[in-house]
């Protein structure tokens, strides 16, 4: 029986603006196998980062977690006291954030930055914390670390304040590694770069990892389970292989057919309409203004997420009648 | 389109319009706004309607001098040691101070843009030159030189005009800073995508700049404005108070100054117009920043 | 493709814009004590060419800094560019709006159009959709004024917008209804011709298919050419005929889109198109990890600009600058080693 | 540090053509009614010829304008800065008052700096709670106010009301001292001034921090740092806290500046003995070479604050290009 390291139940995190009430995370669950990498999907308003946020304990304000579970590890993380919070963060829950350019502190050089973090989890002396710098360096493979410590932020290029941001979020070893879109602001050539080492910490580690993105090609080669996000909740939970072949949603299937392909040319099929505003998000189902296959049932009733076998889960009302197409 | 039927309305709200409604939504704001017009009322009404005439010495021969506040409704703010009623004075000191704190920041406005779009649109040598005029104008101890400026000048010039004058003086010194925010606007917004649609769309150099650049370069010079008014305020009033003012019109600063004079014995001529000041003033900060929130929306979420 | 038949070259079709040997430097300078000293140039784009034939659409591939948005602006003459000729239908762009008659520049500004990368600039905050689609008219006073506002709805429909959007302000649509209402002010000239400089990277994936499928349609229907412009290579294979691979400054690979992306024969183009996940798990390739940072486009290296990241790479990469060889019909490559790959 | 040298030089040589555009300003200024003794003569009416004579000599009205100029500015960067009209040398006059104008400006800046740092990190971190509502009016009253009416105010409350502490001058001029001796006079003298100074500094700094400690809170930095598990403590007096002051640095630069402008009102008020104070005394007996000289320290000394200014900033920024 293979080990659950986090389980997210019912999660709601809404955030209180002079707007209105932006219901960016409402009612997400799904859990992660440990030392396995789970793909998280999902556009701009999906919720995928406040997700990761609220994981951490560390919703910017107006936002707050109003109801739901996060087990680490079989402790609930909502439970915790700001200081306790402190044990997890850094220590046991990595975080690499999505903007290389503006994740680290423009006026402390990269050594500084790091040797902080080191030393806020493990009382050590400052040639010790020097010396666990260099070799986190090295295991982000940055050469010469001895010099790139003195450097400051923006005398290093993008691909580079990536592998520190991660060297950063690995410093104490943890369980679990969350990266928020860590490649979206790279070139295509440096995104393979940063893909390729995060999938080998993550074996050389054995650690949990979360693979937030947009990108399905990213999930293709990173993830083997995949949680996939609409407006703010989950629209189907399944194994990456499967989710390729054979989607249950139509929001997966559809995107799966939008998006162009590098390999071969094909006709795209557009999904109609926008993201949905989350301060007045649709009724029923939230897909379901953009759905090809909506009836009257999804503007009324909210489908619930429904295991449907093999560890999939959906939430559909009409997945069972729907043969949709995958990626070929 | 999120549910097109019900978002369907022929014209929908322009861009000050939704400026105006999120500065509706402020309350600061609107409390700033509701100040400046309080007081832009008392200025027409000192100027129009007023049947006191400023610095008016009639109670002198009713031997109501150097009378305390809240005693005779006549002169519910006290009255000078020469007879002057102090609420008399506030009146026509709005009229004075607004005339000075308005018409020298549209002097400064007026020169401000003209050079800061002169070297905002070329950059270059001229963007140089004006960067280095500004500096000059950050260095110059403004006000010492005003004081100077006002002094030499009111011996040369009919005092009737000194008002003016110290308008036309403050306009001149102020004008820098408007300069440096607009050539920045506009090396800003010069880069923006619209802009260069603009050009590639075939428009003309005098197109581009009236049709684009300048409506979108006026939110930040209107929110300056607010706060360029009430810093002139403060500066006449000093300028009043050093005794380097018009002694022939009313302003606050004037009637503080005498006031300061008899401190001693009475204390309510220099302090009540001092609450004046405080209250206009501070009505123009507080509209300058209900429009810097109300037009620069990337502040407020 | 009118043209055609008179040259009676049925399957080559005409020629719209041809680029010859396009150059743009920008100084790099460093402040000295009193003034600034040059101390090199960022080669944004170093002797291109290529032409785009009516009707087409030429993709534009490349990393950040390779050049690709700074060729596309000087195409259209928006910057200055230092040497090198654009001609558009045989006339030379640079000369007709440096010294053309005012007819011939409003022509030439009418046949040519941009859409940009950023949906949130490139709008007018303070103009309708209406005045920001009618100002072509106002400029080139080719619709009658009596006509201008069936015109807009006629250009909000083509671009998948309705009628009721004209009186709005860009603000209150969203990143992919801007991006069509840049389209439609593109179109609003009748242009023969369009520059779009990354159109879809800041959209939201569902939306991104919303505005390839629309800017082929248009293609199709209106017989426009397209520069398409972006470092998305799967929306580039999606939406153009021909390809042409750009790395600092220079052009590494330039041919038609499926040999390009099937048979690469530049190394960077291998490594380019290896380095983009594909989604479908059956698909595995073998990744050609390049080492390193895209290089500074301030002073490139000499040789193949490629050389330092390049696996095939030997002494004649790091001396010799590779020319832009024709390989195959259609299908030319910079690289001393393109043979091998064959 | 080669590069920070070459910074300093470039700084200071760009300082020289503003210092000598200020000193063409203020020369212009006074001697915009013709010739500077014609104004004299407005301020002094009994002059007896010899002395009108002296008069004209010392500004070499005989002179064109031009010569004029830069016989003072010779005069001045020999560092002569002319004779008091009515007794002994400026620059002999001036160096005291430049001592009390400083004795109140640099700690009211220190205090200032010391005090808003923390209100404002404060108020920025608790955004719209009711501490930060009192907070920012405070502030925007304290801007709203000329200097000089609170220091009326402070002198109406705790002079002539309270009668706890002096109303005038820098020391009392003859004994009996405030609270016994001579040093705790000095004390009761300078505590109001330095207060009202103090308070209304504070108020623009408070705006100002606020501000950029929100901008600052906002950025990705910051919840990154959080994330790895640094302590808000820290997060908010290191990282945010030097990112956000950053930038006010050089708005603290230039509001020295206006500190030392508005000198003249405060120091009038409490007929504190600085430059500001002597000018307006001078400027209202028309003592031109007195007022020349003053008006040119300040901008001297508004300049040289700039230079500080942007050297510290320098240092504290490290994408500064130096």
């Amino acid at each position: 029986m293979p080990e659950t390291v986090l389980q997210v139940d019912d999660l709601k995190t809404y955030f209180f603006t002079e707007a209105g009430v932006v219901r960016a995370v409402d009612g997400v669950s799904f859990s992660l196998t440990k030392g396995k990498p789970l793909g998280l999907v999902g556009e701009s308003g999906s919720g995928k980062t406040v997700t990761a946020l609220s994981v951490l304990g560390v919703v910017p304000r107006p936002g707050k977690i109003v109801s739901g579970k996060i087990l680490f590890e079989g402790e609930n993380l909502l439970e915790k006291t700001e200081n306790e919070m402190r044990g997890f963060r850094g220590k046991r829950i990595g975080y690499v954030s999505q903007d290389p350019n503006s994740s680290l502190d423009p006026l402390f050089t990269v050594g500084n930055q790091l040797s902080e973090v080191v030393t806020t989890h493990e009382k050590m002396s400052k040639e010790a914390a020097r010396e666990k710098v260099v070799d986190l360096l090295r295991l982000v493979r940055i050469a010469e670390p001895e010099t790139r410590m003195r450097a400051y932020p923006h005398e290093l290029s993008g691909g580079m304040r990536q592998r520190i941001a991660i060297a950063r979020a690995l410093a104490s070893e943890p369980d679990l590694l969350i990266a928020d879109e860590p490649t979206t602001n790279l070139d295509v050539t440096i995104q393979a770069q940063v893909l390729e080492l995060l999938r080998a910490l993550q074996r050389e580690l054995d650690m949990s990892l979360i693979l937030i993105t947009h990108d399905m090609g990213i999930i293709a080669e990173m993830a083997e389970e995949v949680v996939v996000l609409y407006a703010g909740r989950v629209a189907e939970v399944a194994r990456t292989a499967e989710i390729f072949a054979a989607p249950r949603h139509p929001y997966t299937a559809a995107l799966l057919q939008a998006v162009p392909r590098v390999d071969r040319k094909r006709p795209l099929v557009p999904i109609g309409g926008n993201i949905p505003n989350l301060i007045t998000p649709p009724s029923g189902c939230r897909f379901h203004p953009r759905c090809a296959y909506m009836i009257d049932r999804c503007v009324s009733e909210i489908p619930p997420l429904e295991a449907i076998g093999g560890g999939r889960e959906v939430s559909c009302h009409r997945w069972k009648e729907l043969e949709l197409r995958g990626s070929s | 389109m999120n549910s097109k039927e019900t978002q369907y309305t022929r014209r929908s709200a322009g861009q000050w319009a939704v400026a105006w409604r999120r500065f509706k939504k402020n309350k600061a704001g609107l409390a700033g706004l509701a100040i400046v017009a309080s007081f832009a009322v008392l200025a027409i009404y000192g100027l129009l309607l007023d049947p006191v005439p400023a610095r008016s010495f009639g109670c002198l021969y009713q031997g109501c001098t150097n009378l305390p506040p809240f005693v005779d409704s006549a002169h519910p703010l006290g009255t000078e040691n020469s007879g002057i009623d102090v609420w008399n004075e506030i009146i026509h000191g709005s009229a004075g101070d607004l005339y000075v704190g308005i018409g020298a920041t549209l002097i400064s406005v007026v020169i401000g843009l003209l050079v800061g779009a002169a070297a905002g649109y070329r950059s270059g040598v001229s963007g140089a030159v004006l960067l280095g005029l500004t500096q000059i104008f950050f260095v110059l101890p403004v006000l010492v030189i005003i004081l100077l400026f006002a002094k030499i000048f009111l011996f040369l010039v009919a005092q009737g005009l000194a008002l003016s004058l110290i308008v036309l003086t403050l306009g001149i010194f102020g004008w820098p800073l408007f300069a440096f925010i607009a050539r920045g606007e506009i090396l800003r917004i010069r880069e923006l995508e619209f802009v260069q649609a603009a050009k590639s769309l075939g428009a003309s150099g005098s197109r581009t700049l009236f049709r684009h650049i300048v409506p979108n370069l006026l939110s930040p010079i209107i929110v300056l404005s607010s706060l360029a008014v009430a810093a002139n305020i403060i500066t006449e009033v000093v300028i009043s108070f050093l005794g380097f003012g018009d002694p022939t019109t009313s302003t606050w600063g004037l009637i503080i100054q005498e006031g300061f004079d008899h401190i001693d014995s009475s204390w309510w001529v220099a302090f009540f117009p001092g609450i004046a000041v405080v209250i206009c003033v501070l009505g123009f900060n507080l509209l300058g920043d209900g429009l810097s929130d109300a037009l620069n929306p990337r502040l407020r979420e | 493709m009118e043209g055609a038949g008179i040259e009676g070259v049925v399957l080559m079709p005409a020629t719209l814009l041809e680029v010859k040997d396009l150059v743009k430097y920008f100084p790099v300078y460093e402040r000295g004590i009193l003034i600034k000293k040059k101390v090199g140039d960022v080669h944004a784009v170093d002797g291109v060419s290529f032409d785009v034939a009516k009707g087409e659409t030429m993709g534009l591939v490349g990393e950040s800094g390779c050049g690709k948005t700074t060729a596309g602006k000087a195409i259209l003459d928006l910057i200055p560019k230092d040497s090198g000729q654009v001609l558009f239908e045989g006339k030379d762009v640079h000369e007709t709006f440096e010294h053309g008659s005012n007819e011939d520049r409003k022509a030439m500004r009418r046949g040519m159009q941009m859409v940009f990368q950023n949906p949130y600039g490139s709008l007018d905050p303070r103009m309708t959709v209406f005045d920001i689609i009618s100002e072509a008219f106002i400029i080139h006073r080719h619709v009658p004024k009596s006509e201008w506002k069936e015109r807009v709805y006629t250009l909000l429909k083509l671009v998948g917008l309705e009628e009721y959007h004209a009186e709005r302000y860009p603000h209150e649509f969203s990143g992919g209804q801007r991006q069509r209402i840049s389209i439609a002010r593109a179109l609003a000239t009748e242009p023969k011709f369009i520059v779009a400089d990354e159109p879809v990277s800041s959209l939201d994936v569902s939306v991104r298919a919303q505005i390839l499928t629309l800017l082929q349609s248009l293609q199709q229907r209106e017989t426009i050419s397209f520069l398409y412009i972006s470092h998305d290579l799967s929306s580039v294979r999606q939406i153009s005929q021909r390809v042409i691979v750009m790395y600092l400054g220079k052009i590494m690979e330039y041919a038609d889109v499926d040999r390009i992306f099937d048979h690469p024969l530049n190394p960077y183009t291998v490594a380019l198109l290896s380095a983009v996940p594909v989604p479908d798990l059956e698909r595995k390739v073998n990744k050609i990890l390049l080492a390193g940072d895209v290089p500074s486009p301030i002073n490139p290296p000499p040789g193949c600009r490629f050389n330092p990241r390049c696996p095939y790479a030997t002494d004649i990469c790091k001396q010799a600058e590779p020319p832009l060889r024709q390989l195959e019909s259609d299908h030319l490559v910079a690289c001393h080693h393109a043979e091998k790959l064959m | 540090m080669g590069s920070l040298l070459n910074y300093i030089i470039r700084r200071i040589l760009f300082a020289i053509p503003v210092f000598l555009a200020v000193s063409i300003i203020t020369f212009l200024v006074t001697n915009a009614a013709g010739d500077p003794v014609q104004i004299v003569r407005l301020g002094i009416r009994n002059l007896n010829p010899a002395q009108l004579k002296a008069i004209q000599d010392y500004f070499h009205v005989n002179e064109p304008l031009y010569t004029r100029y830069f016989l003072w500015l010779a005069d001045l960067l020999r560092g002569n800065l002319g004779q008091s009209l009515y007794s002994g040398s400026v620059a002999g006059k001036v160096v005291p008052w430049i001592g009390s104008t400083l004795e109140l400006q640099i700690p009211a800046v220190l205090l200032a700096l010391a005090i808003g740092i923390p209100i404002g990190i404060y108020s920025a971190k608790r955004q719209y709670s009711k501490s930060d509502i009192a907070v920012t009016t405070t502030a925007i009253f304290g801007i709203s106010m000329p200097t000089f009416w609170l220091g009326i105010n402070a002198i109406l409350i705790f002079s002539l009301y309270l009668r706890w502490l002096p109303s005038f001058g820098a020391i009392s001029p003859y004994p009996p001292w405030w609270w016994g001796n001579i040093y705790t006079d000095q004390l009761a003298h300078i505590i109001m001034p330095l207060s009202v100074l103090t308070f209304v500094s504070l108020a623009a700094i408070v705006r100002l921090i606020r501000s950029s400690m929100l901008e600052t809170l906002r950025q990705d930095f910051v919840l990154a740092a959080r994330a790895s598990g640094i302590s808000d403590f820290k997060v908010t007096y290191k990282h945010a806290l030097k990112n956000a002051v950053t930038p006010v640095v050089t708005v603290v630069g230039l509001t020295f500046g206006t500190l030392l402008g508005g000198a003249p009102a405060l120091e009038t008020t409490f007929g504190w003995p600085g430059l500001g104070y002597e000018f307006v005394l001078s400027a209202t007996i028309l003592d031109l070479p007195v007022v020349l000289g003053i008006t040119m320290i300040i901008s001297a000394m508004v300049l040289a604050a700039n230079i500080v200014t942007d050297l510290v900033y320098a240092l504290m920024d490290p994408r500064v290009r130096l």
